[in-house]
């Protein structure tokens, strides 16, 4: 009783503290100078017309690398984890989901792989975009496997997706340093028209290859949990 | 415009907040789980409304979606193991 | 009281994270922990966005009303949005990270009650 | 320069293809992983060439061709460099040391590894607020990772207590960034810097939360719970990685951010690390698992370093000295022990034991033991010093105390840890060590490195350095030569000491070439000894080598820092020389307790007077001001914990008693000068110095005669004759001492004069006592008797020694009694004067008990066959004896050039000398109250000795023989010696009286001491009660603090 009054009274403390924020915050009235040059500049530097996805890709394209690379270790240890199989151990089946949600997740299956695809490749056009894109097709796998839990992606396929995008993705920001201003520069490709889906120079190809990248770790990381049994020893 | 928008601010707010409590205070973990979902939803409308179309994908298909599903496996390889016990 | 869109959502998001720090500290069972984490987490991304806000302005994307001339001016700060959306992804491949554990916890006591994992002390 | 961004693709594009081998490939797997952490070294160290050879300069990678802020950047600078080079060189040799883990059990840590170290790279080059928050949450997950692969016992819930900490730190570090982005509209380090300390409520907080959470990831005391966890619950080898690697480059990124924090925060970060180094250190004293162990002396490491990056504007100039020699010393030694834990595999301080059974693991676990203690020649000593210096010019003695605290602490386990894993008997080794080469490379490579930067790094010193190497090349000349036979060793070792002394005792006067000649005759008679020793005798003589080293340094230095050095290299070596003992472990200890806590308080005192004078010779010593009482009593205090003052001797009696019979007249014969030289040094130059009117001076004198008449009670209730002679020592020390405190010409004539007789008794009697030793194999007197019969030699060079050390005419002891009659009078010093003479008749109540109980009275029958010590032990005891004759005979050729050096400083008061009518140009000593020709009283004496031994001999001729044992009490010979033996318990009856005099107070006291601060270490490490969520609060607790603390307050 005592810790735990003492935690709430913790908690009061801290929301206090970070209540110091709510009362020093003015609402500003303009861009700070950083917003303000990506607002202006970046349609004639990046070409993307999402600001966000020029930022993400080619501005921050270092935490996006990093992002990608979290999402990758994540999917590693899971995978070595949960895939690391005792020797004789009975492959334990899950029940089977039920007839409408195979079915239906049979439909929307296609549809999700395409609407996936259709967000990363559309990243510097419209909202969304490699991650949001990755997790779509994720989400697809999953409902699948929801609905038929021996469903299994071949790890095969996966792992080949996964590493040659990856390495891709590496490999054209190495190019930027060569061909353009430096490394994750968007402009190894030519600009093109502001707009249209090939623009925004390598934007499209590294969100697709980080859509790529994403939905084939995802999909992993889902088949992998899905498909383990819990030691019941 | 903006007036909808606060109105439809404190609603979420509200919703969050109780989603919030839910669950962190709830005795089944499947409820917990589910009210966090629905904190994700909530945020991802949170996210529209400030103007952040792709954090709200984001929060959607990540956060609501497949965190939501992780912790239902992991809920239910952590207690197939109590039921047989 | 200042009423607007992006004080409901700061504070909002300041009493998800308090919350979340209370599940954090106080609940037993590690999934629950794991699930408070993830409300704390959600609270942080909202006050980021919330901080970002310019009332009266729209997403920084090219389209319809939104030109290449008037973006400056109608559009919000990409960069925080930027920044979150990093931060979910990260928060997602911590939070996997964690429930794994949880899992590997579980395979070896039993429990996820965490204060039977005090091997390990002084 | 390199493009940083190819560490990041290597890194990246190899982890990321390394998904598409299979099972098959594992080995291939391997060897790219190799090659990656080979290619990020290399990178690494091809910056740090250019910069430190090359004309490189600091330069921006912009990444997408748009400079910062716009997009992030990669600074790579000198510092960046070289913090590059080391966290790579740590992933280099952890994957070599991992080598044969991740290729038969668990090549999936390979990759995930690969990331990490890239991940490193990155946190220390990126130049964006932001971006550090990515790869800081990349660490973490990595490690995470890793400690989860690995599979050991309790690795699953420590990691989950290090995720649930460091996910709650990134976050509270991405509030603070992403504030620091709305305040300011920048994410670039330096831009924050190029506007000045950002202003603005919002920036004050965004900035404290930044930094705040760096500063919780270096695990501040005590929010610190999860991290000891994780090193102990994780493989050694994750461990060693998180300590040296991990912390390197978090240190290195608070480094980076203290532009933009102020000096609030600044300050804060000093206290916050001072306070984990203290306290740290301090549980540690409790520890028992040697991993944890091993986390709390990281932390504490950690701790310090983040303190001097808080102190960096006090510190100035020196600061990246003193950063880098701890930081360097922290990352070799932890990461050393660390694998060494790894491959030793228990996790008990004593199951360390087994490395005894690999000689070279145990020469490098002991490197590394010291390297963290700072003790010479490693990096940290030289650090250790200039921060102590530093501090003390800015006035900041707290902070030098709680340093001074948390180092003693250290040294505490540590050195214990090293006795337990040297000496300890309870763990018996039989099998040897299993070790493979990709183990020991590394270890061997950081143990390497450490003495490299030891030699390197005293060149960046804020002192002149004129250090004499020629003596340490001697003492690693005999390291590598260890495999020869002892008697080459020991003719090489005497020859080198001659030798040396032949070339330096030209150069020394004084008091100096007094005590050099002390310390070379010592060591030459000392090591003749040895040559009755066979086979090989591992390790001794560069130990010998290394103390003798020390002494011998000693004399030789001319300013602080080399006295400083020679008296850390001294210290260390007679250390190992004592520990060398069967059962000297627990004493080899207190002995270096005593010591090291004698040279913090020495070195704190040179700072001290240093900043008062600015002086780095001994002259800083003749401060003024209201500081220099202290820094006499701080000194005082340090030298004579050497010289075993009353109350600081509890070490001596033990730790001479036990070590080796040759060790016991090195150390107890020799060493303790080296005390007395420093109290010479500093009642030289300090003088009288007065606390509320009371002169020092005095009160030392009271100690002396205390320690003097303690010394010799506690003496004379030994029944081990080295004990005996050890409480001895304590004794005469106490005589020489006050003879320095009379701070006259007579009383220093009689300390020095003391000085050489001392030596020369006590190294006759302990060898001579060790050659009984080596044939009964036995030190208790009353289990002996009748030795006279079988050791006649040896008897009456004990008889010599105790007539000398008593001060009875003729022997050269008369002349030490003689003169501090006369000083104490001319002194008028006539209250301590009486205690002396007290003292003096104490000395005669042990002296002849050496003589009655072991040489006198009936040979016991287990002793029947005993022999004579053997040449080489009894030749020096002739060489020492023929000297005390000459000196007897002729005390001036003793006592004049001693009168010649002291008169420099005394000028009136002392002696004059006349010729005198004997030949051999014997002279009499004339003082005020009387004279004395020592040729004179030796012709008498002799005459009178030689009458009364005719006479006896005479009327003894006619004496009926008795034999042995004709006490046979009903038909049953006795069988116990201690109801036997008139010997045993000699002073029974009258210690019921005057018992409570040797009432073990001292001991009682330190006990005290010591268990008071190890309950309360015990007590204050239950907050770490092992609860994830615990942690968790605590972490809470400290950043809401340090929150209102800094913004404003509640």
């Amino acid at each position: 009783m005592l810790r735990n009054s003492l935690i709430l009274g913790l908690v009061a403390v801290f929301a206090l503290a970070l209540f110091t924020i709510f009362s020093e915050y003015k609402t500003p009235e303009t861009l700070n100078r950083t917003a303000q040059y990506y607002n202006e500049n970046e349609v004639s530097q990046v070409g993307a017309a999402n600001v966000v996805t020029a930022v993400v890709v080619t501005y921050r394209g270092l935490d996006t690398l990093g992002e990608v690379t979290v999402l990758f270790l994540t999917a590693s240890v899971i995978g070595f984890i949960l895939r690391r199989k005792k020797k004789g151990e009975p492959v334990v089946k899950a029940d089977k989901g039920s007839e409408i949600l195979s079915t239906a997740s049979r439909i929307l299956f296609p549809g999700s792989i395409i609407l996936g695809v259709y967000v990363f490749v559309n990243g510097h056009l419209t909202p969304g975009g490699g991650f949001q894109g990755g997790a779509v097709i994720g989400t697809a796998i999953l409902l699948i496997a929801l609905a038929n839990p021996e469903f299994a992606v071949s790890r095969k396929v996966l792992h080949w997706l996964e590493s040659l995008s990856g390495v891709t993705y590496v490999i054209i920001g190495l190019l930027g340093i060569f061909l353009a201003a430096g490394f994750l520069d968007n402009r190894i490709l030519p600009l093109g028209d502001f707009g249209h889906l090939l623009s925004a120079g390598a934007i499209p190809i590294i969100y697709s290859m980080i859509g790529i990248k994403v939905g084939a770790e995802l999909s992993g990381i889902i088949t992998d949990i899905n498909q383990t049994k819990t030691n019941l020893s | 415009m903006i007036t909808f928008n606060i109105v439809l601010l404190i609603f979420l707010s509200v919703a969050t907040i109780s989603g919030a409590l839910v669950a962190v205070t709830a005795k089944k973990t499947a409820v917990a789980i589910l009210a966090s979902g629905a904190i994700s939803l909530f945020a991802s409308i949170f996210f529209l409304v400030l103007a952040s179309p792709d954090v709200a994908m984001t929060e959607a298909a990540i956060g609501a979606g497949l965190t939501t599903f992780l912790f239902f496996v992991i809920l239910r390889k952590t207690e197939s193991h109590h039921a047989e016990k | 009281m200042k009423l607007s869109v992006e004080h409901i959502a700061i504070l909002s998001g300041i009493l998800l994270m308090a919350i979340g720090l209370w599940g954090i500290l106080g609940r037993k069972n590690i999934l629950k922990m794991i699930i408070s984490f993830t409300v704390f987490d959600t609270g942080l991304n909202i006050l980021i966005v919330a901080l970002g806000y310019l009332p009266g302005r729209t997403a920084p994307i090219v389209d319809g009303p939104v030109t290449v001339e008037n973006l400056s001016q109608v559009a919000v700060d990409p960069v925080p949005q930027a920044l979150v959306l990093t931060a979910i992804v990260i928060g997602f491949g911590v939070t996997a990270l964690m429930l794994v554990y949880a899992l590997k916890m579980h395979e070896k006591k039993k429990t996820l009650d965490i204060n039977e994992y005090t091997d390990l002390k002084w | 320069m390199v493009s940083p961004y190819y560490i990041l693709t290597i890194g990246l594009g190899l982890a990321f293809l390394l998904g598409l081998l299979g099972k098959k490939l594992s080995k291939v797997n391997i060897a790219v992983i190799m090659l990656a952490m080979i290619s990020f070294a290399a990178i690494s160290a091809s910056w740090v060439w250019q910069f430190a050879f090359g004309n490189a300069e600091e330069s921006l990678f912009f990444s997408a061709g748009f400079e910062p802020p716009f997009s992030i950047a990669l600074k790579l600078g000198f510092q960046e460099a070289i913090i590059a080079f080391m966290v790579n060189i740590m992933g280099l040799f952890s994957t070599l040391f991992l080598w044969k883990k991740l290729h038969k059990e668990n090549d999936k840590l390979a990759p995930v590894l690969l990331v990490l170290f890239m991940g490193l790279n990155m946190l220390i080059l990126t130049r964006d607020l932001f971006n550090i928050f990515v790869f800081l949450e990349i660490t973490a997950i990595a490690l995470g990772g890793l400690i989860l692969l690995d599979e050991r016992k309790h690795a699953a819930s420590a990691g989950f207590k290090y995720l649930l900490a460091s996910s709650l730190i990134s976050a509270v570090y991405l509030l603070g960034a992403v504030l620091v982005y709305f305040s300011t509209g920048s994410l670039y380090i330096d831009d924050l810097i190029l506007g000045g300390p950002v202003a603005g409520p919002m920036a004050g907080i965004a900035v404290f939360l930044t930094i705040i959470a760096i500063v919780l990831e270096l695990k501040p005391f005590p929010a610190n719970g999860w991290a000891l966890d994780v090193y102990q619950g994780a493989h050694p080898a994750i461990a060693a990685i998180i300590s040296a690697g991990v912390g390197t480059a978090m240190l290195f990124v608070l480094h980076k951010l203290m532009i933009i924090s102020g000096p609030m925060m600044a300050q804060m970060i000093t206290v916050a690390g001072l306070l984990t180094f203290l306290f740290s250190n301090w549980l540690g004293i409790s520890q028992r698992d040697s991993n944890r162990l091993l986390g709390y002396s990281s932390i504490g490491q950690l701790g310090l370093i983040m303190a001097i990056i808080g102190m960096q504007d006090i510190l100035g100039d020196q600061f990246a000295f003193i950063a880098m020699g701890i930081l360097l010393s922290h990352f070799f030694a932890k990461a050393g022990l660390f694998w060494i834990s790894g491959i030793v595999g228990g996790s008990k301080l004593e199951s360390f034991a087994v490395l005894r059974s690999r000689p070279l693991l145990l020469l490098m676990f002991g490197i590394f033991l010291f390297a963290l203690s700072a003790f010479p020649p490693f990096p940290s000593f030289y650090a250790k010093w200039d921060l102590i210096f530093a501090l003390s010019d800015a006035k900041q003695y707290l902070f030098i105390t709680l340093i001074l605290f948390g180092s003693f602490f250290e040294v505490v386990y540590l050195i214990r840890w090293f006795g337990i894993v040297v000496k300890n008997t309870s763990e018996e080794v039989k099998e040897k060590l299993p070790v493979n080469i990709t183990q020991i490379i590394p270890i061997s490579v950081f143990a390497a490195a450490l003495l490299f930067f030891g030699y390197y790094g005293q060149h960046f010193m804020n002192v002149p350095i004129n250090l004499n190497y020629i003596p340490l090349i001697a003492v690693a000349a005999l390291w590598i030569l260890d495999f020869l036979p002892t008697w080459v060793k020991n003719t090489l070792l005497i020859v080198a000491t001659l030798f040396y002394g032949y070339i330096i005792l030209p150069q020394l006067h004084d008091f100096a070439f007094i005590f050099a000649i002390i310390f070379l005759l010592g060591a030459f008679l000392t090591l003749l000894f040895g040559y009755s020793y066979k086979g090989k005798r591992p390790g001794f003589y560069p130990l010998v080598a290394m103390m003798f080293a020390g002494l011998i340094l000693l004399v030789e230095a001319k300013d602080l820092f080399s006295f400083f050095f020679a008296w850390e290299i001294m210290t260390a070596g007679s250390y190992f020389l004592i520990l060398r003992g069967k059962k000297s472990q627990p004493h080899a200890f207190s002995y270096m307790l005593f010591s090291f806590g004698g040279a913090l308080l020495i070195l704190a005192g040179f700072a001290l007077a240093h900043s008062v004078t600015g002086s780095y010779t001994f002259d800083a010593l003749t401060m003024v001001g209201a500081l220099s009482p202290l820094v006499f009593i701080m000194l005082a205090i340090g030298f004579l914990t050497k010289t075993a003052a009353i109350g600081l001797h509890i070490w001596l009696p033990g730790a001479h008693s036990e070590a080796e019979s040759d060790v016991s007249p090195m150390v107890s014969g020799i060493l303790l000068k080296a005390g007395v030289y420093g109290l010479l040094i500093l009642f030289m130059r300090m003088g009288h110095q007065f606390v509320l009117g009371l002169d020092l001076m005095v009160v030392l004198s009271w100690v002396a005669v205390i320690t003097s008449i303690g010394g010799y009670l506690l003496a004379s209730v030994q029944e081990d004759m080295k004990r005996l002679l050890a409480y001895s020592s304590v004794g005469q020390l106490g005589i020489i001492l006050f003879g320095l405190t009379l701070m006259s010409n007579l009383g220093w004539l009689l300390a020095i004069a003391g000085v050489i007789t001392h030596f020369l008794n006590k190294t006759l009697l302990f060898q001579a006592v060790g050659g009984v030793y080596s044939r009964t194999h036995d030190r208790t007197m009353y289990r002996m008797g009748g030795l006279i019969h079988r050791m006649p030699i040896t008897f009456i060079f004990v008889l010599i020694g105790i007539i000398s050390m008593s001060g009875v005419p003729p022997l050269v002891g008369f002349a030490g009694k003689w003169l501090s009659f006369n000083a104490v009078l001319s002194k008028g010093y006539y209250l301590q004067g009486v205690g002396m003479v007290l003292a003096g008749a104490i000395a005669f109540l042990y002296l002849f008990r050496l003589i009655h109980v072991p040489f006198l009275g009936q040979l016991k029958d287990h002793l029947r066959k005993v022999k004579e010590a053997s040449f080489w032990i009894l030749l020096p005891q002739i060489i020492i004896l023929m000297i005390i004759m000459a000196f007897s005979a002729l005390p001036g050729v003793l006592l004049e050039p001693i009168g010649s050096a002291v008169g420099k400083i005394f000028p009136t008061g002392g002696l004059t000398w006349q010729d005198s009518f004997l030949p051999f140009g014997s002279r009499t000593a004339i003082s005020e109250y009387g004279y004395w020709n020592g040729t004179y009283v030796m012709v008498i004496t002799m005459i009178i000795f030689a009458v009364l031994l005719g006479f006896q001999m005479l009327i003894q001729r006619r004496n009926k023989k008795v034999g042995q044992f004709n006490i046979v009490y009903s038909a049953e010979r006795p069988s116990t010696p201690e109801t036997t033996h008139a010997g045993y318990h000699f002073y029974a009856h009258y210690q019921k009286a005057v018992g409570f005099l040797i009432a073990p107070l001292a001991t009682n006291f330190w006990n005290w001491v010591s268990d008071i601060v190890q309950s309360i270490a015990n007590q204050i490490r239950r907050i770490y009660n092992g609860n994830g969520q615990v942690y968790l609060i605590h972490l809470v607790i400290y950043f809401l603090i340090c929150f209102f603390i800094f913004n404003g307050g509640l």
